[in-house]
């Protein structure tokens, strides 16, 4: 069974290298065929993957397999392995299928572009990087996909070679995502020195099977410890807080690569490590509180910042922190299911949303400002629709995929005891929803706002392009039945279930049966939250367009904090960038190293010559001079031997 | 196929063609560079021989040929060679990037070619037989041999200030050999003054027929140390490394970081650690130290450089730092690591000179700020060197994880506050190499020299096609590699292990006067 | 009867051969001088022939005690008859082209060869005295040979004053040992030496004052001063005579009398040498680096190799005494052949010796530049070269013996010694020639030959140096 | 009149002439003063071969004088050299190698 699951990953790694050799000479066609065919095969292979998986036994549900191995020295063995569960399931037919229709939404908005070739194969690589990161069966399998989606992020982030800012920000992306990744590996390593091994499996067997060794830890223990560890890494690759900086300057990628990388996937991947790590995660009661912080801290800010901001694609990217924050959340109340719940119709609305930006952006001919859009529903009828049902989506209104997700996220929080979490996320819910209809009518809604050359070439984009958006709205609205609460009274949530093989060694903790009713009346908050959202944002921007600049100059300080990001960037530059460099560059450099180290290097060889430099003026070269030598030696030595025999 | 002194050929044939090249009849410039190429992939392809038929399982010397060289005035000096998993691949490494680095010279050396191809292929016997000799004297022999053709090559091919870079690098590398050698003489001594056989040490310091003073052994150790800590080059002994490196040819550059360097660590892995364990357990908290100044400071300082080669040059003084770190662990994994990062560091930093060469050899500056968006018109060999980047920066799936991961984890297991330091060079790594990578070869092309500077063509594809996949290879599946360093590094950690209380503090081993005749206390 | 003075024969061979130059000069035309040459080529091979029938014989002494019969003996007879048979070979061509073609050069040089001989050879305190003045005499002349020089009268003036002074020092050091043992006999002074408190005040002194002696002959720092100015100033194969010849007989003797006639003083010449070592071979290296006359530069690192030289006497062991030995084959062979070289690229007048006439040689002339390479890695002691393998036996000798801290700073010199060595190469591979340099003088095949065979010698003493260094340490035997 | 007198004055010969030689400049002077060095070596040993009763001593004074002569007209034949090329006898003339 499941003979054929390397294909899944390998196909988009040949599809990758193909056009990466060979793609430059054989064309635009070929390319296409090669980099969408990979990705719509891989799609196939995991569908076919996956339902086999749905047709064996529950307790069946794990496929590992091994073909070589990769490192081995001593115990620290890690075999080249791939894993298929129930999560890694869901994983790969997210990043599969969300990958395929975001490759052929790239058809369109690529075509014409210099590097076609390229950012076909780098798209490949990068659905292969992080396919082995959702199917890895050990830590270091999971690092090298973690590590190769960043890469493929620095290059698609940096796609455009001539922009200084995206060399810029693709470089800054995958220095922040090291700085995350070494947190993880160094998780890593102290499972390695705590377990003894790197395989998931024996690790979390050990963790099920030792209670005694490994309790539930309620102060600062070894599983917090490679918990926090670890979730540095998923603070860097999720982009939370503190190192959050890097996705919205990500956004100079191609927006397909937003789409895929920076939103449906790749960021999440943060999320999948927490959830596949739940037997750890779910022992320590401070990492999760960590996760849990974190998590609704990012939500928050990223969402207020969101509010301000007047670029199409940061608005979202933002957003996405913040939906980010909500997984993040749902990990750190145990709600594992829940928070990969979120990661799927986020997948699907966020890539939707992008999809939608982009596909503006194209009409626009490379606009992203939001001030000067406006009325575009006109022009791009499809385009609009499918973005209000993302937006929709987003703001999680009944009964689209957002709506089942985010409801129990914010329950799950409720019922964590974690009120102020639930009334944070709340809030956050319900500033999602403003700044998304926003964007949204600020786009789409009211005057135009660009000039007559710009209205000239406006049109709807190509059907490459409008397909996948019709195919990620269609899931955007119905992504959510697959998880039906069970306040329905449709039966148990079925996501979750199926889900629950993966997290079997995951902790419970207690928890009490809370009715029905009681969940129906929180969705019906949360949806409200999301209305008033959304009728604020209506009457700021549709219904009373001066309002909102009037808003932005009665509170110009908060407005201008918020537009101008907490200046996290600004300090960060101030007070890590510049002194490291210039500390690098003045005393390192100049002052040690040429200074001191060399200096005393090249110190002792000056020395030697000055050394022969005196000395040879002994050598005179007058007789008597040297006689005397020979009168003063010979008294030296008689004094020397008489001193020696006392 | 059995073949016999294997290993003498390998150490010998590079010398006897240079030998050739002498009485190489007529001026023909590409019958003399094809001659040497060829020579020397030959010799490539014979050091195959002893890879593939290398026994996994056995720990010591392999291939051993042992034959009697100078016999007189009491002294046994024998010309032994073998390998062992530590210095197998270090002999095809050595032999790999010859071939590699001639090809890459194809153009680049105008004038006395002659000389220049007889100086490389002196220098890879001298190499080969630093990495095979078993006999002490042997082993110095080769070590010094080797600095003669290294300093022609700097002084004769090199930049601009070559003739400074070249007398530091010889002065610098001869004050700690020199030293070498009278340690290598009193351990003679007191081994009983018949045999300077390496195995035959080990052999008596395990039996305990041999047993060093503390002090002695702390002195003994030292004096190793230093030849191998200023080849390294351990921080602070690193600045004619920049110099020698960035004045050097690029075949020299090549040879010097792809090789040269790991005799430092490689004397410290046959040495240092088996010779002198408790000595090494006692230095390991300062070497350790050393080595995470060197990744951080290393690191540091290549970020701010103006030079592409400097920046090669420090970023080589990081990685070292890593080995050292590693290996000072004591445990399999920082050993494994550290070897397999010489490895590593060989292909990645090697193939960065060849790169840097072939830009400089089209560009002729090597000043940072003289390039970029080089990958518009030379999109080839932006890409190579993207790859080799990346291997430097330790991407998984390309060669330098697998030695920077055993590494740090070796470290880790040892000591975390060392392994989480260590680990920033990870982060340093990405930061200065990234910068520089998107200083030359991204942005727009501002000066229209770069928009001339043609991509790279056939030859030098050739060159660093077998490069990459030898990354990849070794990134994917590591495995053949580790498994034949296994047995020999065990060894070595058990020998360093032996030396300590089971307690984990330091032994003290029982002092007992050498068999020294005089004590030299006046 | 008569088989008992065979060892003799050499000597005679050559006191004979170096009068039958001087008669038979008045009838060389001028011009033909060189065959003079050729003959004192040729009596030095027969001496050295017949040298070879006494070697391993059982050592004996001839004339009471004053002659001894030895491998030592042979063993530097042989060097210095091969110095002496280079050193007239390679003057040939540089005595006509310097115009001091004259016969009598041959004779002294074989007189000089002669008093060498008896050097190593002297048993008595008389003899060496003797043999040193026949060496000095014979040297002072030859110094000053360029009549027309002011250099080389310098030259000659200086060694000449300074050694005559350093001789009543040595003779002053004979008189006290004399006094105190009542002999001049070594085996005698030994015997007595060895009686309980004998060792007097005045001994002591005569030991100083034999060791300045010694020491001016050796260029021992501090009685050194004398040696860069008369190397520099001598003509070019004097200077090459000069450095290995006299040096090596004053090691000669003084090892012979250090080991054979006053063990019992060991503590103290030990500690004396210990010193000066130390004092020489820095001394001669640091100076050396700044050098930009290569006879000059060599003349230093010439005192700094007889500081080498001594710490083998220090050990005051068979080994040590057995490197010193090696070491000398090896320095006679080095400094030859690099002096040799320096010889044959001078133009008239020694002009061309400054370092940057030696700009862009390895395009010139590539195999005098490799040649000249070789000698000085040799000289530096890197391996592959006897320069290498015989300090590696002098510090494993020191350090045997104890004596680390000198091993440590003998290698640190050599260091040193690399800057200055290598600085020669650079210039002649790295440096390129100045457009109105004088091109170096074309080399006649003899001196080809020899340079040949310099290299390959210095290469074989590096690679295997056995059968030499058994020789060596054979001959070290009878000291201890 | 006992041994030790003789090597005093022995010694003391010595000395002056050692110091003559470093305070003389003209070159017949400062060989002239190591003749008297040499002389004050051949004093003492007439000194000790009269006090150890042998006759050791005074056959090596015979041929301390030899080589004094043969030495005396080397160095004096170096001197007129000298003079001739440089017309000065003044020692200190001869600097011209130094350093």
């Amino acid at each position: 069974m499941l003979d054929y699951l390397w294909l899944i990953p390998l196909l988009p790694l040949a599809g990758s290298a193909l056009n990466g050799l060979a793609g430059k000479r054989l064309g635009s066609s070929f390319v296409t065929w090669v980099g969408c065919g990979s990705a719509g095969l891989a799609f196939l292979a995991a569908a076919a993957a996956v339902l086999d998986l749905v047709r064996a036994a529950p307790q069946n549900r794990e496929v590992l397999i091994s073909y070589f191995t990769w490192i081995a020295c001593g115990d620290f063995v890690a075999e080249a392995q791939f894993l298929l569960d129930p999560l890694s399931g869901v994983m790969i037919l997210v990043v599969t299928g969300v990958g395929f229709v975001i490759h052929v939404y790239s058809i369109g908005y690529m075509h014409g572009d210099g590097g076609y070739y390229r950012f076909f194969s780098y798209m490949n690589l990068f659905l292969f990087a992080m396919l082995v990161l959702v199917m890895a069966g050990n830590f270091l399998m999971m690092f090298v996909g973690w590590e190769g989606v960043g890469l493929c992020s620095y290059l698609l982030i940096g796609y455009y070679i001539d922009r200084k800012s995206a060399g810029d920000a693709g470089k800054k992306a995958f220095v922040v995502n090291r700085i995350g990744d070494v947190g993880f590996i160094l998780g890593v390593f102290l499972v390695f020195a705590t377990f003894g091994s790197l395989d998931f499996a024996e690790v979390f067997r050990q963790i099920a099977s030792a209670p005694v060794r490994f309790p539930a830890e309620t102060g600062v223990g070894l599983l917090t410890a490679i918990a926090l560890l670890l979730f540095v890494g998923a603070i860097g690759k999720s982009a939370q807080i503190p190192l959050y900086v890097w996705l919205p300057d990500a956004m100079e990628g191609p927006t397909p690569v937003s789409a895929l990388i920076h939103a449906a996937t790749m960021v999440t991947a943060g999320v999948y490590m927490v959830v596949r790590c739940a037997p750890i995660y779910s022992r320590s009661e401070a990492a999760l509180g960590v996760v849990t912080v974190v998590g609704i801290l990012t939500a928050w800010l990223a969402a207020t910042i969101g509010l301000t901001q007047t670029d199409i694609k940061r608005v979202l990217a933002y957003s996405t922190v913040s939906q980010l924050g909500y997984m993040f959340v749902a990990a750190g109340v145990t709600a594992f299911s829940a928070g990969i719940f979120h990661l799927m119709t986020h997948a699907f609305f966020k890539a939707l949303l992008f999809l939608g930006a982009g596909s503006v952006i194209h009409a626009m001919g490379g606009e992203q400002d939001l001030t000067r859009m406006g009325g575009l529903r006109r022009y791009a009828p499809i385009t609009y629709r499918t973005m209000c049902i993302a937006a929709l989506a987003i703001s999680g209104i009944f009964p689209l995929a957002g709506f089942f997700s985010k409801d129990e996220i914010l329950f799950s929080a409720w019922a964590g005891g974690h009120p102020v979490v639930w009334a944070v996320g709340l809030a956050t819910a319900g500033l999602t929803a403003f700044y998304m209809f926003r964007l949204t009518f600020l786009a789409f809604h009211g005057p135009e706002r660009f000039g007559d050359d710009v209205r000239h070439h406006l049109h709807e984009s190509p059907p490459s392009m409008t397909i996948p958006l019709v195919i990620l709205a269609i899931l955007a609205t119905v992504g959510g039945f697959v998880g039906l609460p069970p306040w329905m009274g449709l039966g148990p949530n079925r996501f979750a279930e199926f889900l629950a093989p993966a997290l079997a060694h995951a902790h419970r903790p207690e928890t009490h049966e809370i009715s029905h009713s009681v969940e129906f009346v929180f969705a019906l908050v949360s949806v409200l939250a999301a209305l008033i959202g959304i009728f604020l944002a209506r009457y700021m921007y549709v219904g009373n367009p001066a309002a909102a600049g009037l808003l932005a100059a009665r509170a110009r300080g908060p407005y201008t904090l918020l537009y101008r990001k907490y200046y996290v960037d600004e300090i960060y530059d101030r007070l890590l960038v510049n002194p490291i460099v210039v500390v690098s560059r003045e005393m390192l450099w100049k002052g040690i190293d040429v200074g001191i180290v060399d200096g005393t290097v090249n110190g002792v060889g000056a020395s030697m010559r000055v050394w022969g430099g005196l000395l040879k003026y002994v050598q005179n070269g007058l007789v008597r001079s040297y006689a005397s030598w020979i009168l003063t030696g010979a008294a030296l030595l008689l004094y020397y031997v008489a001193r020696m025999r006392g | 196929m059995q073949i016999t002194h294997i290993l003498s050929w390998l150490t010998y044939l590079p010398a006897a063609l240079a030998a050739a090249l002498v009485f190489f009849p007529g001026g023909s410039a590409r019958a003399l560079k094809w001659f040497a190429v060829l020579g020397s992939t030959g010799v490539f392809l014979l050091s195959l021989y002893p890879v593939y038929h290398f026994d996994p399982g056995y720990g010591g010397m392999q291939f051993v040929e042992e034959s009697a060289w100078i016999q007189a005035g009491g002294y046994s000096i024998s010309h032994h060679l073998g390998i062992d998993g530590i210095s197998l691949f270090l002999v095809a490494l050595t032999t790999f990037l010859t071939p590699l680095a001639l090809l890459a010279s194809w153009n680049s050396i105008a004038q006395r070619l002659k000389g220049f191809l007889i100086c490389m292929l002196l220098l890879e016997t001298g190499m080969v037989g630093v990495f095979c000799a078993l006999d002490l004297v042997l082993f110095y022999v080769f070590w010094e041999v080797m600095l003669i053709p290294m300093y022609f090559l700097i002084g004769i091919w090199g930049g601009e200030h070559r003739i400074y870079a070249a007398v530091k690098f010889i002065l610098y590398t001869m004050v700690g050999s020199l030293l070498m050698l009278v340690a290598i003489i009193y351990l003679f001594l007191a081994n009983g003054g018949t045999t300077f056989d390496l195995l035959a040490v080990y052999q008596n310091l395990e039996s305990g027929r041999l047993v060093l003073s503390h002090r002695a052994e702390f002195w003994l150790f030292m004096a190793f140390l230093i030849a191998f800590a200023i080849k390294v080059p351990i921080f602070p002994f690193h600045t004619w490394l920049p110099d020698a490196h960035v004045e050097a040819p690029t075949a020299g550059s090549v040879i010097l970081a792809g090789v040269l360097l790991k005799m430092g660590t490689y004397g410290l892995l046959r040495f240092c650690l088996p010779l002198f364990p408790a000595a090494a357990v006692a230095a390991a908290p300062y070497l350790s130290v050393l080595g995470l100044v060197g990744i951080v400071y290393g690191a540091l300082v290549a970020m701010v450089q103006p030079d592409l080669k400097k920046l090669v040059a420090y970023s080589s003084v990081s990685h070292m730092g890593l080995i050292i770190v590693g290996m000072f662990a004591f445990t399999l994994q920082g050993l494994e690591g550290a070897t397999m990062q010489m490895l590593n560091h060989g292909l990645s930093t090697g193939a960065l000179f060849l790169l840097v060469g072939m830009i400089y050899d089209r560009r002729h500056t090597r000043m940072i700020a003289n390039f970029g968006g080089l990958a518009h018109n030379s999109p080839v060999l932006a890409a190579f060197f993207l790859v080799v980047t990346l291997s430097s920066i330790g991407l998984p799936g390309l060669n330098g994880f697998v030695g920077e991961v055993l590494a740090l984890v070796g470290t880790f297991l040892r000591n975390r506050t060392y392994a989480a330091i260590a680990a920033t060079g990870m982060i340093l790594g990405a930061v200065y190499m990234l910068w520089m990578y998107q200083r030359v070869f991204l942005g727009k092309v501002t000066d229209p020299a770069n928009a001339a500077m043609g991509d790279i063509r056939s030859r030098d594809r050739a060159v660093l096609i077998p490069i990459v996949i030898m990354m990849l290879w070794m990134g994917v599946y590591s495995a053949p590699f580790l498994r034949r360093m296994d047995a020999s590094l065990e060894l070595v950690q058990k020998r360093v292990h032996d030396a300590r209380a089971p307690e984990g503090g330091y032994q003290v081993r029982q002092l007992k006067t050498p068999a020294i005749r005089k004590s030299d206390g006046r | 009867m008569i088989a008992t003075y065979l060892p003799l024969v050499p000597q005679l061979i050559l006191i004979t051969a170096g009068i039958l130059v001087m008669l038979l000069e008045p009838f060389t035309a001028p011009g033909r001088k060189g065959r003079l040459g050729q003959m004192a080529v040729i009596a030095s091979a027969l001496a050295a022939y017949s040298l070879g029938f006494q070697w391993n014989s059982t050592p004996r002494t001839l004339f009471h005690g004053m002659f001894i019969v030895d491998n030592f003996t042979m063993f530097f007879q042989w060097l210095f008859l091969v110095i002496t048979a280079i050193a007239a070979l390679v003057s040939i061509r540089f005595n006509q082209r310097e115009e001091i073609e004259r016969g009598e050069y041959y004779a002294l040089l074989l007189f000089a060869c002669s008093g060498m001989s008896l050097m190593a050879a002297s048993g008595d305190l008389i003899l060496t005295f003797l043999a040193i003045e026949i060496l000095s005499i014979a040297t002072y002349v030859l110094a000053g040979f360029k009549r027309s020089d002011a250099h080389s009268n310098e030259s000659a003036l200086k060694y000449f004053l300074l050694g005559s002074f350093a001789t009543a020092f040595l003779l002053y050091g004979i008189a006290l040992i004399y006094g105190t043992s009542g002999s001049t006999n070594y085996q005698v002074i030994r015997d007595v030496g060895t009686l309980p408190g004998q060792v007097q005040v005045t001994a002591v002194a005569g030991l100083v004052l034999l060791l300045v002696g010694f020491g001016f002959k050796a260029a021992l720092v501090p009685f050194h001063a004398w040696a860069p100015d008369v190397y520099q100033g001598a003509p070019t194969p004097v200077t090459a005579f000069m450095t290995v010849g006299p040096k090596a007989a004053a090691f000669a003797a003084l090892l012979r009398i250090l080991a054979q006639a006053l063990p019992a003083m060991a503590d103290d010449w030990t500690r004396l040498l210990w010193a000066v070592s130390i004092l020489t071979m820095t001394l001669g290296n640091v100076v050396a680096v700044l050098q930009t006359d290569l006879k000059r530069m060599l003349a230093y690192s010439a005192i700094a190799h007889a500081g080498y030289l001594l710490i083998g006497v220090v050990t005051n062991t068979g080994n040590g005494f057995g490197a010193v030995l090696f070491y000398l084959v090896v320095y006679t062979v080095m400094n030859l052949g690099a002096l040799t070289i320096v010889l044959s690229l001078s133009r008239q007048g020694d002009k061309r010796v400054n370092l940057e006439d030696y700009a862009g040689l390895s395009r010139s002339a590539p195999f005098i530049a490799a040649s000249l390479s070789v000698f000085l890695i040799s000289l530096a002691g890197i391996p592959l070269t006897g320069g290498f393998l015989g300090k590696f036996y002098l510090f494993s000798a020191a350090v045997e013996a104890g004596y680390i801290g000198l091993a440590v700073i003998g290698v640190l010199n050599s260091v040193v010694s690399v800057y200055y060595y290598f600085r020669v190469m650079v210039v002649m591979y790295m440096r390129e020639a100045a457009d109105n340099a004088l091109p170096p003088e074309p080399i006649s095949p003899p001196v080809l030959a020899i340079i040949a065979i310099g290299v390959a010698g210095i290469l074989w003493l590096g690679v295997y140096p056995a059968d030499i260094l058994n020789l060596a340490s054979n001959s070290a035997l009878t000291l201890k | 009149m006992g041994l030790h007198h003789y090597l005093i004055l022995s010694a003391l010969l010595f000395a002056v002439g050692a110091a003559g030689v470093i305070v003389k400049k003209n070159i017949i002077a400062i060989f002239l003063c190591i003749e008297l060095m040499l002389n004050a070596a051949n004093l003492s040993f007439v000194a000790f071969s009269r006090y150890l009763d042998q006759v050791h001593g005074q056959i090596f004074v015979f041929f301390v004088m030899v080589v004094a002569a043969a030495e005396a007209a080397v160095g004096l034949a170096i001197t007129i050299t000298l003079y001739r090329n440089r017309r000065t006898l003044n020692v200190d003339d001869a600097d011209l190698m130094k350093w």
